[in-house]
This record gives C-alpha cells, structure tokens and sequence, in this order.
C-alpha cells in the first residue's frame, strides 16, 4: 500500500505489541491465582482463549473481514484472558465458553468489533455469567498452595463434570460474600489477619494476589500502556469512600484496606477499567469514570444484591463514557 | 544580548529523530540557471498573480511577470533575463497534482538585470515603503506562503510590541534556515534591525531550537551588542515551529484559531523572509530565489540558492540523483509535506525543502486497524483536541460534531498520526472532513445567494403582475369613469330639465 | 352506575375547559419549520420534486404533503439531513423525480444563440443576461445548474457542463484502505 | 421520612428503573434516543407529563373514585386524563418549542400511550401512596426514565460511527445495548433495602 499523505515518519508501537504487553502484565496475578486456587485458573484461562479465537475466527469470517489482521491483533486474547481469571477455578467447562460467546460475539462483535466495544467485552461476558449461574460463579475453592496436593484427575473432573458431583470441601464463600452474610445475620466476623480461621487465609491469599496485579499492573504504567489516572483514582476512591463508611461506623463496614486487598479490586484498577475502547479518552474523564466505578463497586458490595460490584459497576461506568467524554473535554489550544 | 530562560510548554508533541546532519554537511550552493523556467502564478496565499506579460516579450532579471491581483496576493518577477516562451496550464507542486497557469522563460544566460530600486525607507514614510513592498513578490518563506507586505502593513489596530524570529525548524529533515543563519547571519540581523524599526517594535525574540548548535553560537556572537534582540532557546519537540505554538513556547501566550498574533502586539517572520525583505529594501532585489534543502534519498545530500522556476528535475540531477530509484519526492518536510505529482514541477517560493522518498516513507508496511481509543493522539496533539473523536466523525461524515470537537482547530501537524499505534491516516481524515466542510460551507454560501435572486423575482414577477393588473384595471376604471360621467351628467339634464317642468308648472 | 357517569361527564367536562383554554392560550402561528427545510434545500429551483421551487417543496414537506426524498440536487446528504430534521427515517432519493449529478453551469453557445429571451424568463435566478435580439450569456457564478433553460431554447444552443476541479476548488479525498477502519456507514 | 421519599427515588431511579427493570416505556425509549438533543427535551416532556399525571390521578383515585367505590375506572380515567395532560404539554411545547415539537414529531402525542406513564399512576394506586409519595413517586420514574433515555441516547450517537454489521444495525443493536444496560442495572437489586 502506497501512503500519499502526510506524515511520512511514525513511530508507535502496534496494537498487537501493546495486547502482548497486557497480557504480559497479567502473567504475575495469573500465577499467584493458580497458586492458591489451584491449576483450574490455567484450565480457565486455555480453554478460554481457544474459545475466544475459534469464534473471533468465524465471526470474522461471517463479516467479511481480514481474519490473519484481526485474529493476530490480540484484543481477543486479552479479553478472554480477563474473564478467565475472574472465573472460579472449579467451574466447569461450559461456563467459560458461555461467557466467551457473550464476550467475543456479543459485547465485542455485534458493536463492530476491535474498537467499537461500548462495553467491557469481558466484563459483559461475566456479569451474564453471574447473573445466570450465581451458584456456580460464587464458589471460590479454600485457597491454600493448591499446587501441593495437586491432583490433575480430580480437577479435570470438576473441569468436566462441574463441583456438584465431585466434592462439596473444597468451596466456601468468598470474604465479601461470608461478611456480608454475617452483617445481614447480625453475626459477629472475624477479620484478624494471625489466626488460622478460612477467612483468614482468604486474605492473606488476597493480598498476595492483589500485590501480583500490582507488579503487572506497574510494569505496564511503566511501559506507557496505561496512565496513573485511572487505576490510582480508583483505588483512592475507593479506599476514600470505604473509609468514610468505616470511621462512622467500624462495626458494620469493612476497613478500606479489605476492599481493597479482596475480591477483584487491583485486577479492576489496572486491567478492567483501563481497557481503552470501553473507557473515557479525557484525563479528567477518566478521573470521573475512575471514581464512578469506585463509587458503585462500593455501593453494590455493601448495600447490593450481589458480593461483588466491579463488573455491574464497570458496565454502568461504560454506558456513562460518551457523555462523560463529551463534557470532559480538555480546553483546545487558544480556547477560553 | 540576553538569552531568555522561561520555556513555556503546549501539551503533546513529539520527539522523532531530526535528521538534519544528513544536508548540513555541505556549504550552500547556488544552482546555475537551467535551460527553461516555469513559474507558476499561485505561489502564495491569496488571489492569483495578475500577469503583465505576453508569450514573445523579452524580460530582464528582476523584472515584474505578474503584479499582485489586490491586496492579498503577490507578485512575481523573472528570476533571470530571458524570453517567455508561453503561458499554459503547467503541473505545479500542489498536493492536488492538478495543473496551474504557469509562464514558461527561456533564459538568455546573460543574467541581466533590470534596474533596481533600493528603498529609502528613512526618509519616506511607511505607507509608502509597505506600497512598494506589494510588488517585492516577498511571502513567508517558512512554507506558509502568506504575502509579507500584509504582515508589515499600517492598518492594525494595536500597535506592534515584539517582533518573533522564527527560526524553530522543528520538522525532520529540513536545514535551510538553519544553514542560512550560519552563512548569512549577518543579513539577518541587519534585517532583524530593519524589521523591527519598520513594525515599531520594542523588542525582537529569535526563537531557536536546541539542536541547532552551531547556528545558535553564530547568532548569538552577532547579537552581543544589540540591546533589543534576544535569543530563546526552544526544546527540540515538534511541532515547535508552529508560528502559535512557538509565540506560547516564547511568550506563554494562547493565541486562538481565528486571531492573528498582530493583535497581541506579536508578528512573527521566518529567517529567510527577513533576508528576502532585508535584500528588497537594501539592494532593490525582489524575490527571485530561496535556499531548498534536498535530502534523504539523495547521493549528495545539501543546500541549494535555486531560482524559483527552476524544474526539479535539474536540482535532483545536481545533487547526483537518487540513491535508491522510486522516483517519488516529498516537498516540505516528512511530517507536514505531500507528494510533488511529479519530478517535472518546479521550485516555488514555498518549497523549503525536497525530499527524496526513502522507501520506507512512501510504503505503507503495517496495515491500517480501528481506533482502539488508546487517546495516545490527544497525548500528542499540540493542540490539545481530541483526535480519536475527530476521526471517529470524520470516517463517518458527522461533520457537524466534528466542527463542534473544533476540527478547525487542527494545524494538521500530524503528531496524532505518529504516534497512532493502529497505524490509522489521522490527518487525511481531517483533510478529507475540512475539505468536505468547506466545500459544503461555499454550496450553503452559494445556496443563500440562489435563494435571495430567487425571492427577488419572484417579488419581481409579483410586482409586474400587479403593475400590469394594476394598469388594466386603471384602464378600466377610466372608461368606466367617463360613462360614469355622462351618465351622471344625463340625469343631471333630466333633473333639470325636470325641475324647469315643474316651476313651469307652478308658475302657470 | 349514574355516579360513574356523572363521574367521567363531570370529567370531561374539566378537561374540556383546561384543553379548551390552552389551546386559545398557546395558539401558534406561523411554522418556523419551513425556514429550517429550506435552508437544508440546495436553492437550485429546479422544480425536478414536482413543487415550483425549493420554498413551496419545503412548505409541502412542513405539511407533510411531499415527502424529503424528492430532491436530485440535494442527494443523499440533503435526504439525510431532512431526515434528521424531521426525525424520519432516511429513504433513499425517489429516482421518478431525477437522479443526483454532480453541479454543472450552463453554456451559451453564442454562434448559434437568436436571441430570444426564452431562457431569460425560465431562469429561475435571473443568472441569464441578454436583452431581444442579443446573444445571451451566463452570469456562472449565479447560475444553480437547474437546467431549467435548456427545453425552452428554441435552437437547442444552451449546453450543461460540469464544473471542473482545478487548484482552487479542489478536495482532499476519502483516504482509502483496505480494511474497516475507512468503511462508510451507510445505514442510519 | 425523608427517607422514605429518598427510598422511593433510589427505587424507582436505580433498582426498579421503570425501563431497565419494568420494561415500560419502551417506545419512546427506543424511538426519540437517536439524538442526544431530542431525548433531553423528551425527557422533560415525560417527567411534565408523568409528576403533573400522577398528581391529577391520585387526586381522581383518591376523592372521586375511592369513595365511591368505582375503582374499575381507574384505567379509563387515568387513560383520559394523561392524554388530557399530554394534549396541553403538546400545545405548550408547539408554542415555545416549536422546532423541538417538529423534532419529536409523532412520539409526542404518544406520550400518551406510553404505558411507563399509565403504569406509574396505576402503581401508585396500587400502593396507596400519598399524594406527595404519589408525585415523589411519578418524579422518580420519570427521572429513571430521563436517566437512561439519556445515557442511552448518548451511547447510541457514539454507535453511529461504529462498523456494526449490517443485520444488526439500527434498532437491532439499539435493543442489544438496551438489554445489557438492563442487565448492568440488575447490579443495584437490593440497594433499596
């Protein structure tokens, strides 16, 4: 192809470059996921980039596109990747390839594909999940070092057969959801962080977890992928908000350092709400989007239905992005 | 001379390697005469030259081909003494690659000039001096091409405070105004002085970027004793060069789209335009020639003082022709300049600098995907708007949101197609959505008038329609009037004739 | 049952007074909307929708009587922005009336011109000069290629051409790629 | 008691958005949200509309109907009296809007049979609101209403440029994107406890 026009010189890294970056940033969160959770994330995580890559491929076929252009940008991997990770370890098969339809074809294609997204493509693809199985999709296994007394033929069964006729020991509540429980029962809770209670181990596999996003979620700031604006708007908005709650009133809300050491909050903060084509394109529409999310992962951990908000919040955020875009303009030169 | 330490800094820009070092290793050499001179008539902003030759006529050098056609245009006299040959629909170096008038001069190689008038400017006054400046055929040199008599004119409301040397260069590649401070700098700063004293100014400020050391170390030494003449020294980032961005890089001032810097108390000038100015008044030499940088993929790479007229294929044979042969030249620099149609246009009072196309230039390797709105543009732009979202309603013909994002505020500088990691033709977009605006804008123009006729017969016919009945029925009136009349009139004789019957009557 | 009736007269009755009051209070005059119409309609009078010119086909798409896809001149763009203005679906342009060409300006033929004024009075913006028994010719910059001039001319003298693209009015083009970023949309 | 009034608008805004959770309203909310411009000024028509109807219902409901044990003529008259209001909104908004009346076109009048308005007053009859819950009430479904008619419009101008695929262009992915906001909106059930 013969460029015409100007500029002549460019130099930018390629879109594929940058969803290789990505998903080199989610290697270390990944890890420590399938350390405590056990080899069912790295289950997840191949069954759903190989769905998401058979139906990109024949999406694309079906629209006429160029398929080696597209199936190689990445984008695909990417938000697969994501909802994996979100994903139990111990839910069976089809649950992933459901949620990789909704995220691939749905949330992604029917909007015109890579770039036209007005939704989280992943997070689509979870909230149906969530809405749809909230049994299966709530059932995190115990996390202890799942790599120890690893045993392929008994995942392989959940893998296959589901939780339901394997084995019950392995699940429990989440935190968020075995607080709020208590809260609404009017139980008392433990959130001490030395004994041995399961709650505990939760948030010392929480924190290491969240600490693994972090190292990922630097190296990609570091690499220009992403800002400073949204994740630290985020995760201060929600440790503001959180802790607001808890000075008034310490014994029905959590300490701002639980929100945001559990559940997805540094997964959200530097891979969910970063995602460019869903996300606000101003700084300061990204400071408002960054908080809005913040804002409505709180409200719906602690006062919703559901023990996690990120990904209703994330899609409320998106539906918000073109007018948040549209009156966050940044002053054009010379403009008053 | 002081050097001015406060750099202001406009959002964005970008840092691309300069390649200048490529033509700077080479003295200016002044291009001999070539055998056929093709001067195109629109070589500047404005109205097209008016020509006040014709094909036969013997010209001398410096004399006037074309005057300029009121107020916003420029002339153009004959760069050497020669014939003219003919005056035709030629090819002329325009993004467009459609032809345009040009005269075509076969030169006598005598070089004769014509008699030239220096300007006395001290002792007339300065209305005077910018009359005689409409035919110095002078336009910014820079690239932008806009008559420079309008620039030193009276007719301005606040009065000139300082005067902006641009001498940026940010583009890659280009070194001709670089190469013209080191050899001609003191011509500069003669002008410089004639300048400011012609604009009133207090003060003047060269703007230079950091990478032009050597130009910088002449300027200053040149400027030690001067009091009113300052030098800055800009941070290599294009777009600096940009006459707004570089007054906001000087002075911290924003100034908008739709206002000229003149209403600041700001005008700004290229170097090479003060030299042209500072050539007219001094020595009577109109604008016959301008230094050209040709570089890239060139086997010998360097500055040339070329006529303008002057075909471009005999520049590229001078400097050795193509390294590696594609044929393809860009004319200004690689981030804001086009494609010339062919080798065969000829060096106008724009072009700054020609580059031979390295391959890598003009093929495209990588293909074109979707906005992924990594807003890597709106870091980039020097203007701060939000290209992702002019693209987006400019692929889609949404010009009215376009307008509303201030496309028009766009210096297509090309920054957002940079660093665009999806490989996407911002600019063109841009280009092609103005284009279409315009466009657009000159039908609704043309529409308005159409319409304001339209009414206006209508009304016409109206009236005529009611003038005729109006007559008819005059016409009427006036038969009926006088039956009317005579009717009247014969009861009148009947009443009387009646009344005499009966006082007849009584009587008897 | 009678207090159920007495209920909805009683009813009716009030509405009947309120609506009847407002519709006296807020009466409209006048339809702003036409103005609107025009200014989108490209002024060539040429009559090709059927209506005697642009005015009386918007004052007709106001009322409703004509429909926004009878415009050749317009084109598609011209149907789209009436669309959006009227908050109807776009339709494409109805070709009974004429299909979209790109402008053209009539041309006089002076050879072969008589002189006899019949163009003159069909030009619908006076864009003709020339008096009896005078070569005619074209004021082009007024002239709205409505080619209204052209069936009078009794010697066939008058030719449309189209206006060609030079330095001046040239336009940058729709940059063209192989893939989707550049596709047009052309639905809705 | 204030905070109940606040319940009821975080209910009828958020958790029982009157479009995402009732799916009432369906028809303006697809019809008038091509335009940002147009679905601001459809919304203030609607909330008119709709606290101005539920008002004048609950004042019919409560002293005409309810004493006399006639409340099989709920529907009718809350029929009869919204296309009354409808019809005044209209005449209003032809004299001080006129071009915005052009714009709304046929989905004014059909405010009327917009059943997200007959549906606010027959849910307040039903739940025996008081008169100021009664209009607090119709308020916050209109406010739900304007919330996401706005949003949604504004998404939709965004999908204008989108390379959607030609079968679902137009009112298809208008309906998808409708149907993952109301699925993002399940995200609030319980906030209102």
């Amino acid at each position: 192809m013969i460029n015409q026009q100007s500029p002549f010189i460019k130099k930018a890294p390629s879109v594929t470059w940058i969803m290789m970056l990505v998903m080199l940033g989610l290697v270390p969160g990944t890890l420590a996921c399938v350390f405590f959770f056990g080899i069912g994330i790295l289950l997840n995580l191949t069954i759903a980039i190989i769905t998401a890559l058979i139906f990109e491929y024949f999406i694309l076929k079906i629209r006429n596109l160029p398929i080696k252009l597209f199936i190689t940008d990445g984008s695909a991997i990417v938000a697969a990747s994501l909802l994996a990770i979100s994903i139990p370890s111990i839910a069976p098969w089809w649950i992933i390839v459901i949620g990789t339809f909704f995220t691939i074809i749905v949330a992604k294609h029917l909007y015109g594909g890579l770039g036209s997204n007005l939704f989280n493509p992943a997070m689509i693809g979870y909230a149906v999940l969530l809405i749809s199985f909230p049994a299966v999709m709530t059932k995190w296994p115990l996390p202890a070092s799942h790599l120890l007394d690893f045993n392929l033929a008994q995942q392989i069964q959940i893998f296959v057969y589901g939780t339901k006729d394997v084995i019950d020991s392995v699940s429990s509540a989440t935190p968020l959801d075995y607080i709020k429980t208590q809260i609404l029962l009017n139980r008392p809770y433990e959130v001490n962080f030395t004994k041995g209670m399961p709650i505990n181990s939760y948030f010392n596999a929480s924190i290491i977890i969240s600490l693994s996003f972090l190292i990922g979620g630097i190296f990609m700031w570091i690499k220009k992928i992403i800002t400073w604006h949204l994740p630290i708007t985020f995760l201060i908005s929600l440790a503001l908000i959180s802790s607001i709650f808890w000075l008034v009133d310490s014994t029905r809300y959590l300490s701002p350092f639980i929100h945001l050491f559990s559940g997805g909050t540094l997964l959200c903060a530097f891979f969910i709400i970063t995602d460019p084509v869903s996300g606000p394109t101003t700084p300061k529409g990204k400071i408002f989007f960054a908080f809005g999310v913040a804002l409505l992962v709180y409200l719906i951990r602690v006062f919703g239905g559901y023990p996690e908000g990120i990904a209703f919040a994330v899609i409320l955020m998106n539906i918000c992005v073109p007018l948040i875009d549209s009156l966050t303009q940044p002053k054009v030169f010379g403009h008053e | 001379m002081k050097l001015l330490d406060k750099i202001f800094k406009f959002n964005g820009g970008i840092q691309a390697e300069t390649k200048k070092d490529i033509s700077t290793k080479k003295t200016i050499k002044s291009l001999p005469i070539p055998s056929e001179i093709r001067l195109p008539l629109r070589q500047h902003i404005g109205k097209m030259a008016k020509l006040r030759v014709k094909v036969g006529d013997q010209v001398l050098k410096g004399e006037l081909i074309a005057e300029a056609d009121g107020n916003i245009s420029a002339a153009i006299h004959a760069p050497t003494s020669g014939k003219i040959k003919s005056i035709e629909k030629l090819l002329i170096p325009h993004p467009s690659g459609l032809p345009d008038f040009c005269v075509t001069l076969i030169p006598d190689n005598n070089d004769k000039w014509v008699k030239k008038f220096p300007i006395d400017w001290k002792n007339i006054s300065l209305k005077e001096t910018n009359k005689l400046l409409l035919n110095s055929g002078i336009v910014g040199l820079g690239g932008a091409a806009f008559p420079s008599h309008l620039k030193l004119g009276t007719n301005r409301n606040s009065p000139i405070k300082t005067l902006i040397i641009n001498a940026a260069e940010c583009e890659p590649y280009i070194t001709c105004d670089d190469m013209l401070m080191r050899e001609r700098g003191k011509d500069l700063i003669e002008g410089i002085e004639l300048v400011q004293s012609l604009l009133g100014a207090e003060e003047t400020i060269i703007g230079i970027e950091d990478n032009k050391l050597e130009a910088f170390k002449i300027i200053s030494s040149l400027i030690e004793k001067k009091p009113n003449i300052y030098i800055k020294v800009v941070p290599t980032i294009y777009p600096s060069g940009d006459a707004k961005r570089l007054i906001f890089l000087i002075n911290g001032i924003k100034i908008p789209k739709e206002k000229r810097s003149s209403e600041y108390g700001i005008q700004m000038f290229n170097v090479a335009t003060i030299v042209a100015i500072f050539r007219f008044i001094q020595y009577g030499e109109p604008s016959l020639s301008r230094i050209v940088t040709i570089t890239g993929n060139i086997k010998e790479p360097r500055n040339y003082e070329v006529l303008f007229g002057t075909p471009l294929r005999s520049l590229v044979k001078d400097a050795g022709g193509q390294k590696i042969k594609n044929n393809t030249f860009l004319m200004g620099g690689p981030m804001m300049g086009f494609t010339l149609p062919s080798i065969d246009v000829s060096v106008t009072k724009t072009m700054n600098c020609v580059i031979s196309a390295e391959p890598e230039m003009i093929q495209v390797t990588e293909e074109p995907l979707p906005c992924i709105r990594c807003s890597k543009c709106a870091e980039a732009c020097p203007v701060s708007l939000q290209p992702q979202e002019l693209f987006w309603f400019s692929k889609s013909d949404q010009f009215e949101k376009a307008q509303n994002y201030n496309l028009f505020d766009c210096i297509e500088c090309g920054c957002c197609s940079y660093v665009c990691p999806s490989n996407i033709p911002l600019v063109q977009f841009y280009r092609y959505a103005k284009s279409e605006i315009i466009s657009q804008s000159i039908a609704a123009e043309e529409a308005d008038i159409a319409r304001e006729r339209n009414d206006f017969r209508i009304l016409r016919l109206d009236r005529e329609k009611k003038e005729r009945a109006e007559r008819n029925a005059q016409r009427k009136a006036e038969n009926t009037n006088t039956d009317k009349l005579k009717l009247i009139e014969e009861k009148r004789a009947e009443i009387a004739a009646a009344m005499d019957r009966i006082k007849n009557e009584k009587n008897i | 049952m009678l207090t159920s009736i007495l209920i909805i007269l009683f009813l009716a009755v009030i509405i009947g007074l309120v609506l009847g009051f407002s519709s006296v209070q807020f009466k409209v005059e006048g339809d702003p909307i036409i103005e609107k119409i025009d200014s989108i309609l490209p002024q060539t009078q040429c009559g090709q929708c059927s209506y005697p010119g642009c005015k009386p086909y918007a004052t007709a798409i106001a009322k409703g009587d004509a429909d926004i896809n009878q415009c050749p001149p317009g084109g598609e763009k011209g149907v789209r922005a009436l669309a959006e203005l009227m908050g109807v679906e776009y339709k494409p342009l109805n070709e009974s009336h004429g299909i979209s060409k790109p402008k053209a300006i009539a041309f006089i033929d002076e050879d072969t011109c008589i002189g006899c004024t019949l163009c003159i009075q069909a030009c619908p913006v006076d864009a003709i000069l020339g008096a009896a028994k005078q070569m005619h010719t074209i004021i082009e910059k007024e002239c709205t290629g409505c080619e209204l001039c052209l069936p009078p001319c009794p010697v066939d003298c008058i030719t449309m051409e189209p206006i060609e693209e030079n330095a001046e009015n040239w336009k940058w083009k729709y940059p063209v790629y192989s893939i989707a970023v550049s596709e047009k949309k052309v639905n809705n | 008691m204030l905070n109940n009034y606040l319940l009821i608008i975080i209910s009828t805004v958020l958790v029982n958005n009157i479009v995402l959770t009732k799916i009432l309203g369906l028809c303006p909310f697809m019809g008038v949200s091509k335009k940002l411009e147009t679905s601001i000024s459809m919304s203030a028509a609607t909330a008119f509309v709709l606290t101005i109807g539920s008002m004048t219902s609950w004042a019919i409901n409560h002293y005409l109907l309810e004493p006399n044990d006639l409340i099989y003529l709920r529907t009718l008259t809350f029929i009869v009296v919204i296309a009354a209001v409808v019809q005044f909104t209209e005449m209003l908004m032809e004299k001080n809007f006129p071009v915005l009346y052009k714009m709304l076109g046929i989905f004014l009048p059909l405010i009327t049979t917009n059943c997200a308005v007959l549906g606010i007053p027959l849910l307040n009859a039903q739940a025996s609101h008081t008169l100021l819950e009664s209009a607090v009430f119709g308020f916050g479904g209109a406010l739900g209403f304007s919330f996401v008619l706005i949003l949604f419009s504004s998404t939709r101008e965004r999908l204008e440029g989108a390379h959607i695929p030609q079968p679902f262009q137009g009112s298809a992915i208008a309906m998808i994107t409708a149907a993952l906001m109301s699925l993002a909106f399940m995200g609030f059930i319980g906030l209102d406890k």
